[in-house]
């Protein structure tokens, strides 16, 4: 199970670096995405993928899965919706603004000298 | 327990939320936010000195002892770090009473300030490595907003390269806490520590430790993973630029001393050296950055780079001089460098331009601001007896020490790039003749010199008195060369 | 602290006080508050004379940085003394004569006396401290104060120039002397200079020696303007002339040779010391003479004389050295050198700066100093006539003046040369006498040329801005007082010998000046070598003044493109140029660039570590079985994912993300995660109908040019690199597990001490709530993010306005 | 969105209704079960921004006159007065306390300022969302 998930980790991490390598506002949106999902997948596979049951203490249940990185992939979503709507708002006001989702005619070389 | 620890946290936490009840008055939010910093620094500097007098305070959040609950850990760099930071904050924000504009200032400028500040003060003094990644996020997320705030072109695009960046960054922080979290089964920084110890740091830890240099090295602008940061710093408005210059590389260098000192330090013939080339090899990039440009904005900017290299570099010596060096080095660049912004801003105003070519003899009608200026340049290039050189010599000495002739002459050279790139500022900028007619009518010079003078008026202290600050860096060198008095103090064993 | 701290801070403190006396007493010229000082210096150091003459140091101490052994520790020896009361001597009378030169209603005074008097207490700092890295920050001080002096009239673009050039080359050399400084205590365990001079004996077997010998020598080259890093002095010349006679020739460029005596006792034991300063000093005594027989700016030949000069001591502290190794026979003869190097140190001091004044005077009273356009003076400018001949006469070494009798023993040195048989000397020997006759012929050329030019021939009014005339008397008195001083040094020499120079060579050579060493400097000697060189000097150099304008042009035959000047300017534009470059190789702007480098330097730099620490392990034993549903899912996401790189309109592509949002949702299902399932979900949709209200709405773009296949292909591979590495690392950590989770903790105490069973939840509210409250702080700054950037729009209201 | 359809309109209402009521629930039973104050708030949202695609931004407004920025701030002030509630006790900033009580109808339940500390997530987490949403709808 782990190194499946470390391969669908692995393709995740590898579409989103493609994507944030394109050109697109959008694609490259959409690359940050994949990369927090795959950052939030490798937390719970790290956390060890044994058998368990879910984390909600009752009598019956002697062994439960890891309860931590379920904790931190919580706060870590949170986090990445936070900075994703912030992500996507600017890249609307950018477009209205620059009048493009180019990000290579963003570079902006005038004021270098 | 000790409550005062997460003060300098929780302060600003609840001057930022009063802050935005009040967002629309803002003589107010002026007032609110100036007194805010003012106990602030009260704050940190009780710090200080309990932390002098007690030795290493920690506060177990939520009555959870180390290592399960968050912990937080205020040894004598992290408290001194947060006063630097209170300080600078103090000034800028006296700064921007005059320069941001009141638009800013309707939405919700300083509320975020404020809220940046939590996030630089939170990742002094977490001692939880996820925590770390959280405070991290505050902090990057109050930078996203002033970086854009105004919403000017150049905002908006610098922006998004910035965001994108740090995402990415952020992604990679998180991966990182996950692969050691696997190995170690454990969050908290001291016992990070004490377990790497335990098991000498294998292989895949040193893999990991790069893996965090990476994440850090983002941060604080290494090489070769600074581009990002000369664009995004030169977008927003002199006091954001100023705050950003002073504090956000620092918190990566900080990380960057943390991981480096209490957790990976048993495989040094790896890690240190290629910690120290990465280091030597960001002095190089920020010094040709510092004199390939006639922006004022631009040298400055390049300068931060230098100066990230230079105290990464004494991180990577690793002993006892060069790590007092680097303690020292960094408070004297964060005071500075946030000087040299306001002093810059001031004439960019004046001049209406960021131009070296386009300025000039400005000396005759504003002296004060010139020799500010010139006491802060030469202060940055190391000059005795102010603040740079005891930092730069304590480098030196334990790169000497150690063998490491090369950075020596490197960082050597490189103080005279930087001299060379000031003294250009100060010789075309104030020297010379009037280009044009100066704004003075629209600039309120003496009042936004103030802040400026504070700064490096404490500079020339700090440096003039190091024999009284240096008990208080050798506190924190003392920790940071032995894991244990640290790991003592948060697990209490 | 002690007076003697007082004295060399006192500088310091009325330099503070000179923009308020300039602004309250605007009608009196600030130069006659500053005037004080010196002379009550002048007159405090006299005191000490008596002392050092019995062989006493004087020592006051005081702390600094202690932790870090750095002390202001200032002593007074012999050599101290010397440069001690050069400076506060000189100074006085430069101060007198700038109250002259400097007009009150024009100049800025209050910055001119603020930079001398910086300069003034730095110089006394540099030759007092005993601690090095004092030494140094005085040191440094010199120089700035050197630049801001030079960069005084800053209008001009040459005294811009010249200040930069001079502060880069200056403290280029401090930066190396810092470096030999830091090597140094590396070896000795210390920043004193009488403790590294005590343990000299075993430092000279340290393998930093020579590291530390050289970085000296270059701190000391480029600050006493030796060849090839003279080249600034000449620049520096733009300064105010009362600067150039007092720092630009009798006291801040002898800080090299300061050092150079003051360390001698630590390095001179090594022969590659004897041959690095006598070499260079020679060099440079030539290059300088033959330098200055080009120029035609009055201050121009001064400045290549004064190189010259430098040269010429440095030259003998260099021989001087030698006596190390001679300690039974001949001994007198090498300590002559040192002898030599101290007394001309004190006459070029003396003629030196009353040429520099005369020039200077000249410059006021005609407005050029270009000895092309003067001619004639004599018969206007008397007084100033008489001053120049007897320095210039002084420089050229005739007698009765002091110069004569230095540079006869200057000859006597290099002569003497000839006997040594060590380090080699005893082949390449016999160039010394030689290369020091040929310069002393050309010095005693343009010798000729400073005082005659000028003075003597035609008298033509036109070439000048203003009629001259005699110089008012205020500005004669300093000139006047150093030429009585020439006269007097020459015909009186030994009122020097005793009280001064002994005690400074017995500085410079502690361990050979006995008791019984005595100083004594006489007029006629014999019928040595020296005399019938300096007869011959006399006779070719008047031969050659005679015809000079026939063979002038020589001098003129290395083209200035390949001169040092414009190595110098070259190199600076050309790192400007290059470094502009490589900025805009590297600092393209685009992201991509950035994201590459970042991309790339993961790759590099965690593959090479894995590769290198041999860190790839596999261990499948705690591996958990693969589920049915498990594998479909991750087939789903990773079909959903790569789809999305082809996905060609912008509403596949954020459904497809949509998609993969949920199905990581039900992953979050079957691994146990309810939580997260819920708040996956509830997120994705938010995130999605986010991205369609910022992405949908916006107008469609023109088709995009397809993109390069390199393009894609480079993409690829690094996005290949990307997933292979962390999968690596990810199977790697998982594989080394090696202590057990502090989890265990959470799932016993969820309920009995946090009164909670959702243990997940538990930790987000109770055990880790810290990371909750600040994640809803990040939050809450996101929204407010928002706010303002949709409703603060600055461009916008520009471009109204 | 000028969608005046009665019946639309009138399903809304009762659906964002029963979300709301789910919602609080969640958000209550979080200490318990799956939930807390982050969904809870989530569906909070959900639930008005149903509303808002009935009826138009106006209408909202003038029915839920919240200005949400302020919302944030007293669910940011909530959650911070929690943690900083440790100051006032003597004990390590943001320890909870909880008792069991019981009360007629509800019966045996805990009192828990860990729930205190949730309500202020929720208000953050309302606050926010419907600030980005309110902000986007009003610049278009």
């Amino acid at each position: 199970m782990e190194l499946l998930m470390a391969i669908v980790i692995g393709i995740l991490f590898m579409c989103a670096t493609y994507l944030m390598l394109s050109k697109s506002m959008l694609r490259i949106i959409i690359g940050t995405g994949l990369l927090s999902h795959g950052a939030h997948l490798l937390i719970l596979t790290m956390g060890g993928l044994k058998g368990g049951s879910v984390p909600l203490l009752s009598d019956e249940t002697a062994s439960y899965v890891d309860p931590l990185p379920q904790a931190l992939i919580l706060t870590a979503i949170v986090i990445s919706f936070g900075v994703t709507s912030f992500l996507l708002v600017l890249a609307y006001r950018s477009y209205q603004e620059l009048g493009t989702d180019d990000m290579e005619e963003m570079r902006g070389t005038e004021t270098n000298e | 327990m000790n409550n005062l620890t997460f003060l300098p946290v929780l302060w600003p936490l609840f001057t930022g939320i009063l802050l935005i009840f009040i967002a629309k008055r803002i003589k107010l939010q002026r007032w609110v936010s100036l007194f805010s910093s003012l106990i602030g620094i009260v704050l940190s500097m009780y710090l200080v000195f309990s932390v002098h007098s007690q030795g290493i305070l920690t506060l177990g959040v939520g009555s959870w002892e180390a290592p399960f609950g968050i912990v937080i850990v205020a040894d004598m760099l992290a408290s001194l770090l947060v006063l630097t930071t209170n300080i600078i904050g103090l000034a800028i924000l006296l700064y921007s009473f005059h320069s941001i504009g009141i638009e800013r200032e309707r939405h919700y400028y300083y509320p975020v300030f404020q809220f940046l500040l939590i996030g630089v003060n939170g990742a002094f003094l977490t001692g939880d490595l996820f925590n770390l990644f959280v405070f991290f996020e505050v902090m990057l997320m109050a930078s996203y907003v002033l970086l854009v705030l105004g919403g000017t072109k150049i905002q908006l695009r610098e922006s998004l390269k910035y965001i994108i960046v740090n995402v990415l960054s952020s992604s990679f922080f998180v991966i990182m806490v996950a692969y050691l979290y696997s190995v170690l089964g454990t969050l908290n920084m001291a016992q990070i520590s004490q377990r790497i110890a335990e098991v000498n740091q294998p292989a895949i830890l040193s893999v990991i430790a790069i893996g965090f240099l990476i994440v850090f090295g983002l941060k604080g602008a290494i090489f070769p993973l600074f581009q990002w940061l000369p664009g995004s710093y030169y977008a927003p408005p002199i006091p954001v630029m100023a705050l950003f210059g002073a504090l956000l590389t620092k918190v990566g260098i900080y990380s960057i001393f943390r991981t480096y000192t209490l957790m990976f330090y048993h495989d040094q013939g790896y890690t240190h050296t290629f910690l120290a080339w990465l280091a030597l090899l960001t002095i190089l990039i920020g010094v040709i950055g510092a004199i390939a440009y006639w922006d004022i904005k631009k040298i400055i900017i390049y300068n931060i780079i230098i100066a990230v290299g230079v105290i990464i570099f004494g991180i990577s010596v690793m002993n006892e001089q060069a790590l007092s060096g680097s303690i020292l080095y960094l408070i004297h660049d964060m005071l500075i460098k946030a000087a040299l912004f306001l002093l810059i801003g001031i004439m960019i105003k004046l001049c209406g331009s960021d131009d070296l070519r386009q300025m000039g003899g400005l000396i005759k009608q504003y002296p004060a601001l010139a020799w500010t200026f010139f006491i802060a340049a030469i202060s940055l290039a190391g000059i005795p007896p102010f603040s740079g050189f005891a930092g730069k010599l304590l480098i030196l000495q334990g790169a000497g020490e150690s063998g490491n002739f090369l950075g020596m002459a490197i960082v050597l050279l490189s103080s005279l790039m930087v001299l060379y790139s000031v003294m250009k500022i100060f010789m075309y900028g104030f020297w010379g003749t009037p280009k044009a007619g100066y704004r003075s009518a629209a600039v309120p010079v003496n009042k936004m010199l103030i802040p400026a003078v504070i700064l490096v008026a404490i500079s020339v202290l700090f440096g003039v008195a190091t024999e009284f600050m240096y008990p208080f860096i050798s506190q924190a060198v003392e920790t940071l060369l032995n894991p244990d008095i640290y790991i003592k103090a948060v697990l209490k064993e | 602290m002690s007076l003697l701290h007082l004295a060399v801070f006192a500088p310091f403190l009325l330099a503070l006080f000179v923009p308020i006396l300039y602004k309250l007493f605007r009608q009196i010229h600030t130069g006659w508050f500053v005037l004080i000082l010196p002379v009550l210096l002048f007159t405090y150091f006299s005191r000490f004379i008596p002392l050092t003459k019995q062989g006493d140091v004087i020592t006051e101490r005081a702390a600094w940085i202690p932790s870090l052994d750095i002390t202001v520790d200032f002593y007074v020896d012999g050599l101290g003394l010397l440069f001690a009361l050069l400076i506060t001597g000189i100074g006085s009378l430069v101060v007198l004569y700038s109250v002259f030169y400097l007009s009150k209603e024009k100049e800025k005074l209050n910055q001119f006396y603020v930079f001398l008097l910086l300069f003034m207490g730095s110089m006394l700092g540099v030759v007092l401290s005993d601690n090095l890295i004092v030494l140094y920050s005085f040191w440094e001080f010199t120089s700035l104060s050197s630049f801001l002096l030079i960069g005084y009239w800053n209008e001009r673009e040459r005294s811009r120039y010249g200040a930069q050039k001079s502060l880069l080359i200056t403290v280029f050399g401090g930066l190396s002397l810092l470096g030999g400084i830091i090597l140094l205590s590396i070896m000795g365990n210390t920043f004193s200079i009488r403790e590294l001079i005590s343990q000299s004996g075993q430092l000279i077997d340290h393998s930093l020696f020579t590291p530390a010998l050289l970085l000296v020598l270059l701190g000391a080259f480029t600050k006493s303007a030796q060849f090839p890093f003279h080249i600034w002095l000449p620049d520096a010349m733009e300064a105010p002339t009362p600067v150039s006679a007092y720092l630009h020739s009798a006291t801040m460029v002898k800080a090299g040779l300061y050092l150079v005596a003051r360390l001698s006792p630590v390095f001179a034991e090594s022969g590659l010391w004897l041959w690095l300063v006598s070499i260079t000093g020679l060099i440079t005594l030539f290059w300088g003479s033959y330098s200055a027989i080009k120029q035609t700016d009055l201050k121009a030949i001064l400045a290549f004389s004064t190189i010259s000069q430098l040269g010429l001591i440095m030259s003998l502290l260099g021989l001087g050295a030698a006596a190390l190794h001679y300690e039974s026979m001949g001994e007198t003869i090498y300590l002559a050198a040192t002898v030599a190097a101290v007394f001309h140190l004190i006459n070029h001091a003396t003629f030196k700066g009353s040429l520099f004044m005369v020039a200077g005077i000249i410059d006021h009273e005609t407005g050029t100093r270009d000895i092309k356009k003067l001619g004639g003076l004599m018969q206007v400018m008397p007084i100033t006539f008489t001053v120049a001949i007897i320095g210039a006469f002084s420089m050229a070494g005739l007698p009765p003046f002091n110069g004569f009798l230095s540079k006869e023993m200057f000859l006597a040195s290099m002569v003497s040369v000839l006997e040594l048989d060590i380090f080699n000397m005893d082949t390449w020997g016999v160039l010394f006498p030689v290369i020091a006759w040929v310069a002393s012929v050309f010095t005693f050329i343009y010798s000729m040329i400073v005082v005659l030019k000028p003075f003597t021939g035609k008298l033509s009014l036109k070439l000048l801005d203003r009629k001259p005339h005699e110089a008012p008397i205020g500005m004669l008195l300093s000139p006047i007082i150093l030429a009585s001083l020439v006269i007097v040094f020459g015909i009186f020499p030994n009122l020097l010998s005793s009280s001064i120079i002994k005690p400074a060579v017995a500085s410079i050579q502690p361990s050979l000046v006995g008791p019984d060493f005595q100083v004594h400097i006489a007029f006629w000697h014999g019928p040595e070598p020296e005399v019938w060189m300096t007869i011959g000097i006399i006779v070719l150099g008047v031969l050659l003044y005679k015809t000079l304008s026939k063979w002038q042009g020589i001098t003129m035959w290395v083209p200035d493109r390949i001169s040092l000047n414009s190595l110098y300017d070259n190199g600076l534009r050309g790192l400007e140029r290059s470094s502009s470059f490589v900025m805009k190789c590297l600092m393209t702007g685009s992201l991509r660039t950035y994201l590459l480098s970042v991309f790339l330097f993961f790759i590099l730099s965690l593959g090479f570590t894995i590769y290198w620490k041999d860190a790839f392990t596999l261990d499948t034993k705690h591996f958990a079985p693969i589920g049915f549903y498990e594998l479909l899912l991750a087939g789903v996401i990773v079909a959903a994912a790569i789809a999305i790189l082809f996905a060609k309109s912008r509403l596949t592509s954020i459904i497809i993300l949509g998609a993969v949002g949920y199905a990581i949702s039900l992953f979050f299902v079957l691994l146990r995660a309810p939580d997260l399932a819920l708040t996956q979900l509830v997120i994705e949709t938010i995130s999605v109908s986010l991205f369609l209200l910022c992405f949908f709405h916006l107008p469609l773009l023109a088709s995009r040019k397809e993109e390069r296949m390199t393009f894609r292909l480079n993409n690829a591979m690094i996005s290949i690199g990307v997933g292979v590495i962390v999968t690596l690392i990810a199977l790697s950590a998982h594989s080394n597990k090696l202590f057990d989770s502090i989890s265990s903790y959470y799932l016993e105490n969820a309920y009995k001490e946090a009164g909670g069973k959702n243990v997940v939840n538990v930790i987000l509210v109770d055990f880790r709530g810290l990371d909750t409250m600040f994640e809803i702080t990040v939050l809450s700054i996101a929204a407010l993010g928002i706010f303002a950037m949709i409703k603060l729009r600055l461009t916008r209201r520009k471009d109204q306005s | 969105m000028k969608q005046n359809d009665l019946i639309l309109q009138t399903v809304t209402k009762v659906a964002a209704f029963v979300i709301l009521l789910f919602a609080v629930a969640i958000f209550l039973g979080g200490h318990y079960s799956p939930g807390g104050g982050f969904v809870g708030g989530l569906m909070t949202s959900a639930a008005i921004v149903l509303l808002l695609l009935a009826f138009d931004l106006k209408t909202v407004t003038a029915i839920l006159p919240i200005d949400y920025k302020v919302l944030i701030g007293s669910g940011l002030l909530i959650s911070s007065l929690t943690v900083a509630g440790g100051l006032l006790f003597g004990v390590p900033l943001m320890t909870h306390a909880y008792r069991y009580i019981d009360l007629p109808i509800l019966g045996h339940i805990s009192l828990h300022t860990a729930v205190l500390f949730d309500l202020g997530v929720y208000l953050v987490v309302v606050g926010v969302t419907m600030t980005i949403i309110q902000t986007i709808g009003e610049s278009e």
